[in-house]
């Protein structure tokens, strides 16, 4: 079955190794590839052992990682061969990539804090608070026609009148049993409706569905957004980029 | 909580609220009793006395508004324009006010059994309904009708020729 | 028009914008110069100084926001928290975005080393981030930049404000 992980709190392989060289107190343009490479397979490991999926980028990773270590080991011949040329560190590549992320990843740091720093500003609640400037509204009623509004009338008073209903709750399936259907829509897919999820539409399947996504989302596992007032809730895998299918 | 800290976090509370807030709402969460809260705003409004906003009394709480006077500078940013159709909830208080009228919010809430701030909002800002007077009674709440607005775009003389409800109820 | 009026006036167009509002463009409303304009937000702000409310420069305009330290009691109004915190990728594929734009979801998936769909439709739904047109070749892929509501959600006065490029790199 499709399982969902998260790699700890690396946001990919880039920031795998910036954590690794800071972890070590080496220079960045001069990293021991040959202890990185271990200390780096050892992590993808220790994550096997905990029966954790590792997602393709980490692996084609440490593909590089390995293949540069057995360029750095081979003897300088192919350099002399290269002439007056300087031969070109092999790391030179990886590490331009390395900081260019760690720059990047600096500054979506900076933006998270600058993000809390705003959230303490509040900005008017209410836009109506204009004289003699209320919006221009191009469809006041839409097409609402007369004969509606009495049947919503009617129907809101004939709804008043019933009396409470009952419902019996059968077993049905457990929330747990509901969680792993969500799971097993959402695999391999960036997104799915709410209205997807929900197949049969008895009240017992929305209801429970709906506790499942709840869950999920306190699990952190999922987020969800509703863009209008009882409109589909989309569901979308949380931190997509770091899932695999075991 | 000294009051002038209390007036500072009135004034904020009020600017930063998505609806009127009434004097009762700001007193519990100020932990002052709503007299208190009245008398803060009063003081508010009067330091506002060579600025450009006051407070207004609207739908049972308080709103910060530009005075009236400035309303030729502000109209030229230019007023929003909205497509959006009547929501849903909009549409059946909008059903119950023109059937009920005169009604309180209380009435239609209980009608419809949920809240419905944002959905008389709508109609207010629409111009389908307006506050026709106060309910004798605790609170005095306002009473909601429908407009002249409301039966041009129907094409109703009055509200009196609305359609019959069906019998069956 | 003197300049305690204008002074009321800027007061009044800050707080009635539903955007972060330019010196430029008050200044071409009330006829003032953008420096005489500056001058008046400073003004303002200075009477601010014993109330709830501030102006704060972002996005390339003026805003009026409460003060920070009222944030504890304004939560209590249960106001809908509408951003919440963004996620270290969606915040990572936004810093690419905003120092490369415009962008390719490949150009930012090859910087981050990893896939970036969710980061992407994150900043998407936010309205962080948007189309701003196709590249040439292969595919056609969409590109992507930052929109006003970029600076604004952030507190940035302008893109000045993001740490600048080191050299290294």
């Amino acid at each position: 079955m499709g399982y969902v992980v998260q790699l700890e709190v690396y946001q990919g392989p880039f920031d795998l190794l910036l954590d690794l060289i800071a972890k070590n107190e080496v220079d960045i343009w001069d990293i021991p590839i040959a202890t990185i490479t271990e200390q780096y397979l050892e992590y993808l490991y220790s994550l096997q052992e905990k029966d954790l999926a590792i997602a393709g980028e980490f692996l084609v990773m440490a593909a590089t990682l390995i293949r540069l270590k057995s360029r750095l080991l081979l003897p300088q011949e192919q350099a002399v061969e290269e002439e007056e040329e300087e031969a070109e560190d092999p790391r030179r590549e990886l590490v331009q990539q390395l900081l260019r992320y760690k720059f990047f990843k600096e500054v979506g740091e900076f933006l998270q804090e600058r993000y809390l720093e705003a959230s303490r500003y509040y900005t008017k609640g209410q836009s109506v608070a204009l004289y003699d400037l209320a919006p221009i509204y191009t469809q006041p009623v839409g097409k609402l026609a007369l004969e509606e509004l009495r049947e919503i009338y009617d129907h809101l008073l004939r709804e008043l009148a019933k009396e409470p209903p009952v419902h019996t709750i059968s077993p049905g399936i457990s929330l747990q049993e509901r969680m792993a259907l969500v799971r097993l829509q959402l695999v391999g897919k960036p997104r799915v409706s709410f209205r997807a999820l929900v197949k049969d539409n008895t009240p017992m399947e929305i209801v429970g569905t709906f506790l499942a996504i709840l869950e999920l989302v306190r699990l952190g596992e999922i987020r969800v957004a509703q863009n209008t007032l009882f409109g589909d809730i989309k569901i979308q895998p949380y931190a997509l980029e770091l899932e695999v299918n075991a | 909580m000294k009051l002038a800290e209390a007036r500072v976090v009135v004034e904020g509370l009020i600017f930063a609220a998505d609806r009127p807030l009434s004097a009762q709402e700001i007193a519990e969460i100020i932990g002052l009793d709503p007299p208190a809260v009245e008398a803060l705003v009063e003081d508010i409004r009067s330091r506002y006395a060579d600025g450009a906003l006051t407070i207004r009394r609207v739908g049972g709480g308080f709103q910060l508004v530009t005075k009236p006077e400035l309303s030729p500078w502000i109209e030229k940013l230019g007023r929003p324009v909205i497509h959006a159709p009547l929501s849903p909830a909009a549409t059946e208080a909008l059903a119950i006010i023109a059937y009920e009228q005169p009604v309180t919010k209380a009435e239609i809430e209980q009608i419809r059994g949920v809240r419905s701030d944002s959905a008389l909002n709508s109609l207010l800002e629409r111009g389908l309904i307006c506050e026709v007077g106060r309910k004798e009674g605790p609170g005095r709440p306002i009473l909601y009708g429908t407009t002249a607005k409301f039966l041009e775009h129907f094409g109703l003389a009055s509200a009196d020729e609305l359609p019959l409800r069906s019998i069956s109820e």
